[in-house]
């Protein structure tokens, strides 16, 4: 059985999947794939049918169920357990500047709370904690910052 | 014409090469150094690169595309929407280099491009126009005191402007020169030009707008109209053919009136009269736009037409389709376009990122405009809409359930979206009635998140536990070099 | 009607859930135990397997599919074409058992499905009927003596078959005896009944078909003709609609003829009057289809409607649309299908694999029913149709433009197809003239193979050199336990 | 410079790339690759776009451009030079039974020709050679086979 501790907005699941039956929080749900060139692309509960396209990127998983789209990340995996969780980067996609910065380092923050607002291609953009947590900034107000620099980190 | 260069990206320039290329035409796509593998640069017969830079210096840039065109060995431009389309400008410079520009004469572009002067024009063409500040008010005072006449609220606009860019309400007088200050600022960032104008706010009015079309005969018709009351931040995200707020009797006032609009101008291809349609069902004008619209597809899908073919055969002096001139254009059962951000679907703020899965709904009634495609980059250097999902039913109902199920038909993986915003829409009562106006979208409840049913837990430990580099995941880094400028990612 | 249940596979099946999910039905797929991972299977709310075996244990199987019907709860029964929904057994038993069928009344399946019965019940009906044998023929000596009457070459039928299945040529009295024997044993065999019947084989025909609608009020109306003179092995490839060999006059008398046709048998719902016009004009029942045709969709495309949709409406007894039967009716713009087959495009024999990629044309006046998807698997167990792609155009022209346009768009990797014949068929001055006859494939030159241009060659250079696991690849074995089962592989 | 020769019907190439650059039975070719999520989905020659879909199946490559499929087979590597060819098997796909043999194991045959007949599902199906070469049956006249059973190998 392998097994992991995802979440999804606010919602967090204990989750393992042996053969044809799931866990989730203990309650045994069992299923049936549906598989296209090895992916699953659909999963049938009790007889219904649920449409399923998943992908991964790093530590996240998107998964699209019955058109509506979900993002998952995984939070501690029951297997790796000892893991040290790597806290959460938020990185720069285009070169910009820090407009302003919202909050202090190492203040606690709530995820969605606005971290900083950076300047690119003359727009404004707020950046959000994707977490709870301490925020570490790794910029200041009018850094100037290239594409792939890391901002902040929550820990 | 035998080579069409396409000024422009994503999903219009894709549309518009694929009609191009149905009338054997051959296609050039232009493209900035940053969107080499965007779809648009590949999708036609052959592409240039504008170079390296932002939009100023590449989509924007008319030495740059008339050099694109010229070592392309193109005989005709169309400039779809946005960018350069509205440039006067470039209209004459695309003429003055030889070559056919697909779109009105630039005499027609600059009458209709300053808003002021063309709300006078129109008055004068006896098209009713929305009650706003008289044409020499530009102090403080003189505004303020015009805002008074007209009564708060008012919107502040800019000449230079359009499509609902940089405009602002004021409620009071109190705020009133904070408010004009702000906007002479804006209107001269955004348009080069600080003049700004004042207009009646009116609550509960549906945007209502005419497709118009003239050739060169001098004929000017209209093609019915479209509702875009659906927006959010003073865009469209829905619109719909035709529009439930008519009946026929207002439909022909409409009609007459945006075709006294537009041969005012002597207007020739494509344009749109937009109008204002209040509670009292008095509709007022409110500008012109001179290209393609975005939402042309609904008129398409209605009208059984391509207004793209049209545009290219009316640019090569050919006269418009009989069928719209001799009165037996008749619309038939009706079509809704839904646009596709990427953005969050509460605040609107775009997003970014790659799109690790994409798959468009198909079938009966279904039509997608798209400028992306599984894989692609979407970054935040240019307009977020992604995509548009047009239906056709034969009534409105049979439209709203082909819509519902096409979205839930639409695979959207790895870039938030505001498709949950689009399903709210389709969904509401508000627009299931067809009786709404343009607070449609802010009296919808916030779609709430919720939370994933069992089958997506499922599918997400699936996922999450399977090899790294089976199908489905993101390549892996080293073998794609986009990786770095996929947009924010959480490490 | 709550619980559709849609009693077939591939690309009708998930076209019939498409509507009928948008009418806001549930929609419950059958599948036959190899076919779990069809995409029709998934593409419903529920599914309920038929358990092992070939379609005659499963997809042609009465008890199975009402046990399915019975467990998942519907409340309809929607068969599709093909499979059982020609069969009375079928329909009277879905009534018996208190389910909705969606389909004619038993007694019109039976009247029409007897082809030898039928020609004659047309003939009294005043519907012009194809030259051939007498009923009471049934003798070699007979049937020679038949032949001769009518005059060399006829064809030979069997009474109990239809759609071009089992048919053979003859061209002489002297090869009479064996080709009837050979048309007898394979009547028997193919459809348990080895009565045959001879038809006069005219030259330079086209086979234009109309489409008939009934419902329970007892009203008949045409809803126009479909052109499907291309064809191979007897069946149909692309179909289009208006056909180009119909005058207004022709038009009428054809569709007149194919009211009085259905009204013959009191025919609710949607079927199909096949005729053959010969080279002189003169039309010729041939036969009746009782069920929705493959190519309903050019229909659809024309005049603005929703077969499937009407198809359940009747069902539950409600009268078809009203613009069908108030004269009001009128086709707009042309439509062409094209039916992709995996199958080689020269012998047109069968071929099987797994799609490694698939993607589907999209935009302005496009459409796809498909059945299956990237990673499907292809076997030969069933007809290997995969996908239609129908076009539509404000004329014929506009539309054969689309239709190259579309199909130079459809990525189909993997699996052989007969893309090369559909892009031969519209590419060819026959097909563009718009003169053509069920002979136009036979006189099209051989598609030849050609070399790959540079750019293959490159792209396949790269291919072969990329590291095994990165996308577009096909998945490594161990993660897919389908690639044992998917097909004729190279090893 | 990675290099093989590569058949696609009748036509066979000796082909490598380096860097942007093709040599295709010595003549040089430039191009440009445009790509999409790593895949190469476009290349550019002289200022003419194609369009490229490919997809890897075995030892065999299939390739997509600008509407066409085409169908590669690695004859030779040159950088595998020495390599044995495996030969070419032909696996059934489903259960079925040898209607009839049409050549004699050991026999020469041409691309093309038909091997041997399979009944399967009522149908009749010809077994035909993927290459020229010497035939190696593995079954007979009679014989039920199982899906996934070799039928012949090609030499």
């Amino acid at each position: 059985m392998s097994g992991a501790r995802l979440r999804s907005g606010d919602a967090a699941r204990e989750i393992g999947v042996e053969g044809d039956a799931a866990l989730i929080d203990g309650r045994r749900v069992e299923f049936e794939r549906r598989l296209a060139e090895g992916r699953v692309e659909g999963i049938a509960i009790r007889g219904r049918e649920h449409r399923i396209v998943a992908a991964r990127d790093g530590r996240r998983v998107f998964v699209w169920c019955d058109g509506t789209a979900w993002t998952f990340e995984r939070v501690a995996a029951t297997r790796t357990a000892g893991m040290r969780d790597h806290g959460q980067d938020l990185i720069s996609p285009m070169p910009g500047r820090v407009r302003r910065t919202m909050v202090a380092d190492g203040e606690s923050v709530a995820r969605g709370q606005v971290l900083l607002v950076l300047e690119a291609m003359k727009m404004e953009h707020s950046i959000r904690s994707p977490a709870d947590g301490t925020v570490r900034l790794r910029v200041r107000e009018g850094d100037r910052v290239e594409a792939g620099v890391e901002l902040a980190q929550i820990e | 014409m035998r080579r069409l260069l396409v000024a422009n990206r994503g999903e219009i320039a894709v549309r518009i090469s694929r009609t191009a290329r149905e009338m054997g035409l051959e296609t050039v796509a232009v493209y900035a150094g940053d969107d080499a593998n965007a779809l648009h640069a590949r999708a036609m017969n052959r592409s240039a690169s504008l170079g390296p830079g932002a939009a100023a210096e590449t989509y924007l840039s008319i030495p740059r595309i008339l050099e694109a065109a010229r070592a392309t060995g193109s005989d005709a431009i169309h400039p779809g929407y946005g960018f350069l389309s509205e440039s006067a400008a470039f209209a004459r410079a695309v003429g003055s280099a030889g070559l056919v520009w697909v779109g009105p004469p630039p005499e027609a572009i600059e009458a209709m491009g300053g808003k002021l002067a063309a709300r006078a024009r129109m008055e004068a063409a006896g098209v009713p126009v929305m009650p706003g500040s008289r044409p020499g008010a530009s102090s403080d005072a003189d505004l303020v005191s015009e805002a008074t006449r007209l009564g708060f609220p008012v919107l502040i606009k800019a000449s230079a402007g359009g499509g609902g860019k940089g405009m602002s309400r004021v409620d009071s007088a109190a705020d009133m020169p904070a408010a004009l200050a702000e906007g002479r600022r804006l209107a001269s960032a955004s348009f080069g030009d600080d003049t700004i104008y004042l207009e009646r706010l009116l609550a509960d009015c549906r945007h209502v707008e005419f497709q118009v079309f003239g050739d060169s005969t001098g004929r000017i018709v209209h093609l019915f109209e479209r509702e875009c009351s659906v927006q959010r931040r003073h865009q469209k995200i829905v619109e719909e053919a035709p529009s439930a707020a008519l009946d026929p009797g207002l439909r022909r006032a409409m009609g007459e009136a945006a075709v006294r609009a537009a041969s005012a101008v002597r207007y020739v291809g494509a344009g749109t009269i937009e109008f204002l349609l209040d509670a009292d069902r008095q509709f007022h004008f409110l500008e012109m736009n001179t290209r393609l619209q975005v939402e042309h597809a609904v008129t398409e899908e209605t009208l059984g037409c391509d207004l793209v073919r049209a545009q290219l055969e009316v640019a090569q002096g050919l006269p418009m389709p009989a069928s719209w001139s001799d009165g037996t254009l008749v619309p038939r059962g009706h079509s809704i376009e839904m646009r596709l951000y990427a953005e969050d679907p509460i605040e609107f703020l775009p997003r970014s990122g790659r799109l690790l899965e994409y798959r468009e709904p198909s079938g009966p009634g279904i039509r997608v405009d798209s400028g992306v495609e599984r894989g692609s980059v979407v970054g935040l250097e240019y307009d977020p809409m992604l995509a548009k999902l047009i239906v056709w039913g034969p009534d409105r109902p049979a439209a709203i359930g082909r819509a519902r199920r096409a979205l839930a038909e639409w695979v959207v993986l790895g870039v938030e979206t505001n498709m949950p915003l689009l399903r709210a829409v389709i969904d509401s009562e508000a627009f299931g009635s067809g009786r709404y106006s343009t607070d449609l979208v802010s009296r919808l409840p916030r779609p709430a998140a919720g939370e994933p049913p069992d089958a997506a837990w499922i599918a997400a430990a699936l996922a999450d536990s399977a090899p790294l580099g089976a199908r489905g995941d993101a390549a892996p880094a080293a073998a794609d070099p986009w990786t770095s400028a996929s947009g924010w990612r959480l490490g």
